[in-house]
């Protein structure tokens, strides 16, 4: 039973995966990393449940605190890149290159 | 009394004095009186040292870095003592002969006069340190002071050939680093003093590659064949007083370290890699000599010489004969003056024209007698004519490994044929034949210019005909490090009853 | 066996949910679909013992980062939809290769790390769930908790500092918008008093009721002209309306006559639709750009109203 | 009869030997370094010198006499030139001290004589200057008691000739004569020190004494190698075959310059070393065989030259290759040619010489003009000139009695008894040069008058033609002098040895007549073509032969072709090479480096996506590699 979760999770994070680099709105972008972070979290539950020990699920604890922080900074930095750009694209942001 | 660090202080504290004077003219005075000090110091040194005292004398041995065993080592044996006085009476010449080079320069003339009390310093140093890490870090240092003179001073690509110059060097400084390291580690001493390095690597491939770490740095400094292409650049480019001390001295430092570090530290690596040298040795003799009559610009022809006389120096370090090696140090002073005063009266030729073109010029002869006659003299020194000092020291060179190695020896010689061609020929050019337009009015030597060059060709003609007091120091030194290298003369086809040859 | 049920329909939910959020057009959809995805993944850990779990991801994460989300697309602009075309070379396919790649790496590799059934949570968390992990966190772990509640701050700092904007000049007080209000009537002869409210009665308080005046005649200003002209077109319209709107048109069409079509000095129906319209009017759909709430003008793209103000 | 041992003297007048070096040096440095101040008495201060070396010379000479023949040998200790290599010392000994004698003596007349030829060139300071120089370095190198000394002297004499030659060095031609001459010496020079470099590798000296001593000792492979070596030194040095461009380009230099050294002294220094070397040629047979060749060779070549040449000088210049080649000859034979060799030597440096000077006077009376078919009738007009000049041509073709009859025909003699062939290969030559003299000799004093209408030839003044007589006396009677009764042999005995039976000297041998014949066929052919004949203003063209002679038997062309045009293309491709290849490397290797982080700088395109792209994937390769090394 324990692979199918895990499976299931891999499948969310590749998907996830595939969405960052293919979307190019900054906020769907975001949406994408937080379901490979939600993927994680699974795996995580998964294997505190298959190794019979909470330390799973206490990381997984942590992934969604530090998942929220890393929320509430992306999107303040969506705000002032659209208030200044009038665009949330992510590939207009690229004047840092060669 | 230390009189190694004294030299080097005085020259270090004579170059920020030098900084601190404001008006040129008092700059220049100053540099000179400086370095006129420095020589009287060494020359009072000189007199002391004996030769057939110990090997290293004046000896002055202070802590530097005690965890790795990095000491402040200075010393003096007879041959690092020669060339230390070949650079303190080149300098005192080349202050006074480029009183007029550096105003052309972008930074000041103070700047330019104060480098090059520095590179007299550092020239000392690199001679005198006994302590391998010292060596490195002069042998390093040493390219700074001359990338800026010739960097900011020098002809039209001078930054190329500033950047070419530095560049070559450095990569051929950081092989040396990893053998020097290498060296401190294996050999497990704890230190980097030479004395006790000398013969502690037993095991012959570990000496071979350190050898080879040592010899490609060395063979960069004095341009040993495939890597001499960045000298012409930079002599061409460089003022002529930064020139000559290029040439005349900071390249000696690749031939001392070849006979000093290479030979001494790993003698079996030497002796396994003696025909490989002979053979880069001889290519560059001959094709030194060859592409030099090929030059169009005076001073690419002189330095390209040098890399033929450089051929002859290598030959004589590693043909491992009493004669050859005493003869590669005589050459290395004897090369000192030639080449210097070759190049001192060409920067004064080119001064007067402009122009460093050997076509631009004819028949200054006639308009500039006294110019040509030095010009003269110091060609005719460079192409070994008997009766000046070149051609001792090449002789004892050819003799010296036509005594082991016959054939290398025999095309070397044609060396002495090339050579007559490709001084004559510029001689030809520039001074015989109808006086060119552009050269009617060429003024020719003035005092300061006659002071330039007299003391050089004075020194050429005397050790012409008298070289004993410097081989008396030269031959102890010599033998020391051969018998160290384990080598010992091969004895003569018909033994001649008495030896009072 | 339950569980294998809950999972493979969940399971499917999900993985159709979050394709659903990469492929959707739209990004309000796409976090919807993200909210689905997360609270599948609820039921999951609550299916797998973890309980605890289970609620924080629905009530913190699914709750509060969910619905930041969609504030922000809100402030961002719910309508700024993506086309599918892509610029940089490559990215799509190499994407799908490496999600593909990923995919089967992650199940292989970590599948086949996994052997044998679960040893579950029993042992592990006798005193129930929570507690057993909230010891946990208290004693071994209890460095790490601080530093992410330090981290939470720093956060919440972060974005605080990120987002403000800092007004350039003072904020206009009440004098300031009288005064404003008065100039705009005197230049356009706009009427400077709030609109009347509609007529709000014992038995009606719809909209299309108009207000009476205190004597008695209903008030032209309290007409909503969008809904007369609808019942004028569906022919509902209330007799005494109508006249009135009549009587205010001739009066209109004589001042402009009299002022040679100089500026009009009174509005049309139209023109008043345009630019006024009672406040407290709910959004009519389709309307133009500039609505009207609760007195500041909001543009669709989500310029706050201080800076339209100070620009006018 | 063995040479004797060198006995280490001190005092007297060859206890000074040293200062006859000194004298000429200081003179030259005294007029060098003075500058404009010295100019007047610049060429005085030059013959004095000259003239007080001739003194020191003639001083030892006498001493020498004083001593038994056995001990003439004396050797002079000076100073310890490189240690454990050379001790320069002195060796006076009868060989050494009649080349000073020749060498002082010819060369303080040739002083004398260029005071009035050199009287209005702006730097005669200068000039004498090179002949103080040239003496110094001459004499040097016949007193060394080594071999390091001699090739001191040796390359000395070189620079010396290199500077006179290029004297008047505005002309283009007399600068590249003197580049040529001194390079081609050059050559010689690089076998010379081959040559040394082995001796010192046999027998790890180089003092005469201590290598003479011992040469028996070393293999005659050796032996011959260094005989060898030494032969190309002196053809370099004495315009012997293959090394004979030079001699007639040296030509360019003034006349004195001519006669002193490309007549007298410096052309003969191959043959001092070949007879000084005399114990090393002794142990190798093949080595002497092969001097006698070049010597046979040389002589012929040089004749057919003299014949073709119409310049005066050069015809002269052809004539002094031959006669040395008649030296080298005797040189090559051994003991018993080596007294005729050094004999004819010193008479032919008194007759050349004296023609040498002949000539300059009567160009100095054409104003420079130099082609003998714008002379004729000369005999009347300048009759000293002519009477010296005769005497000098009667003494070379070895007209009976006059020193050159001795000599000359002493060698071919001696060359007859040794080898047949080349006896009469000797004989042959003394033929030709009976011919090409007369015919210099007719077309300049003879026959009808062909000047160039300014020229108004005259007499030269006292100055020039005292040392002309005083050459023609010496001329005449110094070869009766020294062969009759195998004077000179005895006297040269103790220094290079003599055969077991001296020579007898009997006038009307079988050979001494058939030269004598050929000679007179030679003269009566070149009276018909040349003296009473109508001689052309203009060179005719000529036969294939005479065309192979005036272009020097295509010597120069053989050089150009063989060595000058290859180095010239050689040198075009090392620089070439040298700009495009190693330093093209290195450039190259710099550009490389330039262009790929020129590329490499691409990979940042700026977008996130792209970077997330490589993020991903990357760890994508990670997530594989763990796997496989976990399964590994």
């Amino acid at each position: 039973m324990t692979t199918h979760y895990l499976v299931l999770s891999a499948l969310l994070f590749a998907i996830g995966g595939v969405g960052v680099l293919v979307r190019r709105n900054a906020i769907v972008v975001f949406m994408c990393v937080e379901l490979m972070l939600n993927a994680c979290n699974l795996a995580f539950v998964t294997f505190a449940r298959q190794n019979g020990n909470l330390d799973g699920q206490l990381i997984a604890f942590f992934v969604m605190i530090v998942a929220a922080a890393e929320v509430v900074i992306g999107l303040a930095i969506i705000v002032t890149i659209f208030r200044t750009r009038r665009s949330a694209s992510v590939d207009d942001v690229s004047l840092l290159k060669y | 009394m230390p009189w190694l660090s004294t030299l080097m202080g005085v020259s270090v504290l004579g170059a920020l004095g030098v900084t601190l004077v404001r008006n040129d003219k008092l700059a220049k005075q100053f540099t000179l009186v400086v370095s006129l000090i420095v020589l009287a110091l060494t020359v009072a040194m000189a007199v002391q040292f004996s030769p057939n005292g110990d090997k290293f004398q004046f000896a002055e041995t202070y802590d530097w870095i005690p965890a790795f065993g990095v000491h402040y080592g200075v010393a003096v044996d007879g041959i690092a003592l020669v060339l230390i006085l070949l650079s303190v009476i080149l300098v005192p010449i080349v202050v006074l002969a480029s009183w007029h080079d550096a105003e052309a320069g972008k930074r000041s003339v103070r700047t330019y006069f104060s480098l090059l009390l520095v590179l007299e310093a550092m020239m000392i140093g690199v001679f005198a340190a006994t302590d391998v890490f010292l060596f490195y870090v002069f042998f390093e240092a040493m390219l700074i002071p001359m990338y800026f003179m010739i960097g900011s001073y020098g002809g039209a690509q001078r930054s190329y050939a500033a950047v070419k110059f530095l560049l070559y060097s450095l990569f051929g400084g950081l092989l040396m680093l990893v053998a020097v390291i290498a060296l401190y580690s294996i050999a497990g001493k704890g230190t980097f003093m030479f004395t006790d390095l000398v013969g502690t690597i037993q095991d012959v491939t570990t000496q071979k590659w350190l050898f080879l770490g040592f010899f490609v740095a060395f063979a960069i400094k004095a341009p040993l064949w495939p890597f001499h292409t960045w000298l012409p650049d930079a002599a061409a480019q460089a003022p002529a007083g930064a020139a000559v001390l290029l040439v005349g001295v900071l390249d000696k430092v690749g031939t001392y370290g070849m006979l000093r570090f290479c030979l001494e530290l790993f003698p079996d690596a030497a002796k396994f890699f003696t025909p490989l040298v002979i053979t880069l040795s001889v290519i560059g003799i001959v094709y030194g000599a060859i592409v030099a009559i090929g030059q169009t610009d005076m001073k690419r022809l002189i330095a390209y010489t040098s890399v033929s006389h450089f051929g002859f120096i290598a030959m004589g370090v590693f043909a491992m004969t009493t004669n050859a090696g005493s003869g590669a140090t005589l050459y290395m002073v004897n090369h000192g003056f030639s080449t210097g005063a070759l190049f001192l009266v060409a920067g004064f030729l080119i001064y007067r024209r402009g122009s460093q073109f050997i076509s631009d010029y004819g028949g200054v002869q006639k308009v500039a007698p006294i110019l040509a006659g030095t010009f003269l003299v110091a060609g005719l020194s460079s192409l070994s004519l008997p009766g000046l000092s070149t051609f001792v020291s090449e002789f004892m060179v050819l003799i010296g490994t036509y005594e082991r190695y016959l054939v290398p020896a025999v095309i070397a010689t044609t060396g002495v044929i090339l050579a007559a061609i490709y001084i004559l020929w510029m001689y030809q050019r520039t001074m015989n034949g109808p006086t060119a337009e552009s050269v009617k009015a060429l003024p020719d030597l003035n005092a300061r210019e006659k002071f330039v060059v007299a003391p050089l060709i004075a020194l050429l003609l005397v050790f012409g005909f008298y070289p004993k007091p410097l081989l008396d120091v030269i031959n102890p030194a010599v033998k020391d490090t051969l018998s160290s290298v384990s080598v010992t003369d091969p004895k003569p086809a018909v033994p001649v009853a008495q030896e009072g040859k | 066996m339950g569980e294998s049920i809950t999972f493979w329909v969940l399971a499917v939910v999900s993985v159709i949910a979050a394709l659903g959020l990469v492929f959707s057009r739209r990004a309000v959809y796409s976090a919807l679909m993200l909210g689905v995805v997360m609270l599948s993944l609820a039921v999951l850990y609550a299916v797998q013992d973890a309980p605890f779990l289970a609620a924080v991801q629905i009530i913190v994460y699914t709750g509060a980062v969910m619905m930041l989300f969609l504030f922000v697309l809100m402030l961002v602009g719910v309508d700024s939809s993506d086309s599918l075309v892509e610029t940089i070379r490559g990215q799509r396919f190499w994407a799908v290769v490496g999600g593909l790649g990923f995919a089967v790496l992650l199940a292989l590799g970590i599948g086949n790390a996994v052997v044998g059934s679960p040893k579950g949570l029993t042992a592990a968390a006798e005193g129930g769930n929570v507690s057993s992990l909230a010891q946990l966190i208290f004693t071994r772990h209890v460095f790490a908790f601080e530093v992410t509640s330090a981290l939470l701050i720093t956060a919440a700092l972060g974005a605080m500092v990120l987002a403000h904007r800092e007004r350039t000049e003072a904020k206009p007080t009440q004098r300031d918008l009288s005064r404003q209000r008065f100039a705009a009537f005197g230049r356009t002869g706009k009427n400077p008093a709030p609109l009347p409210g509609p007529g709000t009665y014992a038995r009606h308080n719809a909209i299309d009721m108009p207000a009476l005046l205190p004597d008695g005649t209903i008030s032209p200003l309290s007409v909503n002209r969008y809904i007369a002209r609808y019942e004028e077109s569906k022919g509902i319209l209330p007799p005494e309306v109508a006249d009135v709107l009549e009587q205010e048109e001739a009066a209109q069409r004589t001042a402009a006559q009299a002022n040679g079509h100089g500026g009009h000095s009174t509005p049309t129906v139209a023109e008043e639709a345009r630019d006024g319209g009672p406040d407290t009017e709910p959004l009519p759909e389709g309307t133009e750009q500039d609505t009207v709430v609760a007195g500041r003008v909001v543009r669709p793209r989500g310029e706050s109203a201080a800076t339209e103000e100070d620009g006018k | 009869m063995e040479p004797a041992e060198i006995i280490q003297h001190s005092g007297g007048a060859i206890g000074a030997a040293w200062l006859m070096i000194a004298l000429p040096l200081v003179g030259a440095a005294i007029l060098l370094l003075g500058g404009r101040r010295t100019d007047k008495i610049g060429h005085l201060l030059g013959v004095l010198m000259a003239v007080a070396s001739f003194a020191v010379a003639a001083l030892s000479f006498v001493q020498l006499l004083g001593f038994a023949p056995g001990e003439r040998r004396r050797g002079i200790e000076l100073y310890d030139f490189v240690p454990g290599l050379a001790k320069v010392g002195l060796l006076v000994d009868p060989l050494s001290i009649s080349f000073c004698l020749l060498i002082t003596g010819v060369g303080s007349l040739i002083h004398i004589y260029s005071i009035g030829y050199m009287a209005h060139d702006p730097n005669r300071r200068r000039f004498f200057a090179y002949l103080n120089l040239f003496v110094a370095a001459m004499l040097l190198l016949v007193l060394a008691d080594n071999y390091v000394a001699l090739f001191v002297g040796w390359e000395g004499v070189g620079l010396a000739s290199y500077l006179l030659i290029g004297f008047w060095q505005h002309k283009p031609s007399a600068a590249t004569a003197a580049k040529k001459a001194f390079i081609v010496n050059r050559v010689g020079d690089f076998g010379l020190l081959i040559g040394l470099f082995t001796i010192f590798a046999t027998f790890h000296t180089l003092a005469f004494n201590d290598v003479f001593a011992n040469a028996d000792k070393a293999s005659s492979g050796t032996l011959t190698a260094i005989g060898l070596l030494l032969l190309v030194g002196a053809c370099g040095k004495s315009a012997q075959l293959p090394l004979q461009s030079w001699l007639l380009d040296a030509m360019e230099g003034p006349t004195p310059v001519s006669a002193l050294i490309h007549a007298a002294t410096m052309v003969t220094a191959g043959v001092y070393l070949i007879v000084r070397s005399g114990p090393i040629y002794q142990g190798a047979e093949t080595a002497q065989l092969v001097v006698t060749i070049v010597g046979v060779a040389t002589l012929l070549a040089g004749a057919i030259i003299g014949t073709a040449k119409d310049d005066i000088k050069k015809a002269l210049a052809g004539s002094t290759m031959s006669q040395i080649g008649y030296m080298v000859l005797a040189a090559g034979i051994g003991p018993a040619g080596y007294a005729f060799a050094i004999a004819h030597l010193i008479t032919h440096g008194f007759f050349k010489a004296d023609m040498f000077l002949g000539a300059g006077s009567v160009m100095h009376a054409m104003n420079d003009e130099v082609d003998m078919r714008k002379y004729g009738a000369l005999r009347k007009v300048m009759p000293v000139t002519f009477a010296t000049f005769a005497i000098g041509y009667l003494a070379i073709i070895g007209f009976p009695l006059l020193s050159g009859y001795f000599t000359k025909d002493g060698i071919i003699e001696t060359v007859m008894e040794h080898n047949a062939v080349l006896g009469w290969l000797a004989v042959l030559g003394a033929g030709i040069t009976g011919f090409y003299m007369s015919r210099l000799v007719f077309m300049t004093f003879f026959g009808a008058k062909r000047w160039e209408p300014t020229a108004h030839p005259h007499e030269s003044p006292a100055v020039m033609t005292w040392p002309l007589i005083i050459l023609s006396i010496g001329a005449i009677g110094l070869g009766a002098f020294l062969v009759l009764g195998n004077r000179f042999m005895t006297f040269l005995a103790p220094a290079v040895g003599a055969p077991e039976e001296m020579p007898s000297f009997h006038p009307f041998s079988l050979t001494g007549l058939a030269t004598l014949a050929l000679v007179a066929v030679g003269a009566v052919f070149a009276w018909f073509r040349y003296g009473a004949a109508e001689v052309p203003a203009v060179a005719p063209r000529g036969s294939f032969l005479t065309t192979f002679a005036r272009r020097d038997l295509y010597g120069d062309a053989l050089n150009e072709a063989l060595f000058m045009r290859p180095g010239q293309w050689l040198t075009r491709l090392a620089v070439f090479f040298d700009n495009r290849g190693v330093d093209g490397l290195v450039n190259g290797l710099a550009a490389g480096i330039g262009g790929t982080s020129g590329r490499l700088r691409r990979i940042q395109t700026g977008f996130v996506r792209s970077y997330a792209l490589s993020i991903f994937l990357g760890a994508a390769v990670l997530a594989g590699a763990w796997l496989v090394v976990g399964n590994l």
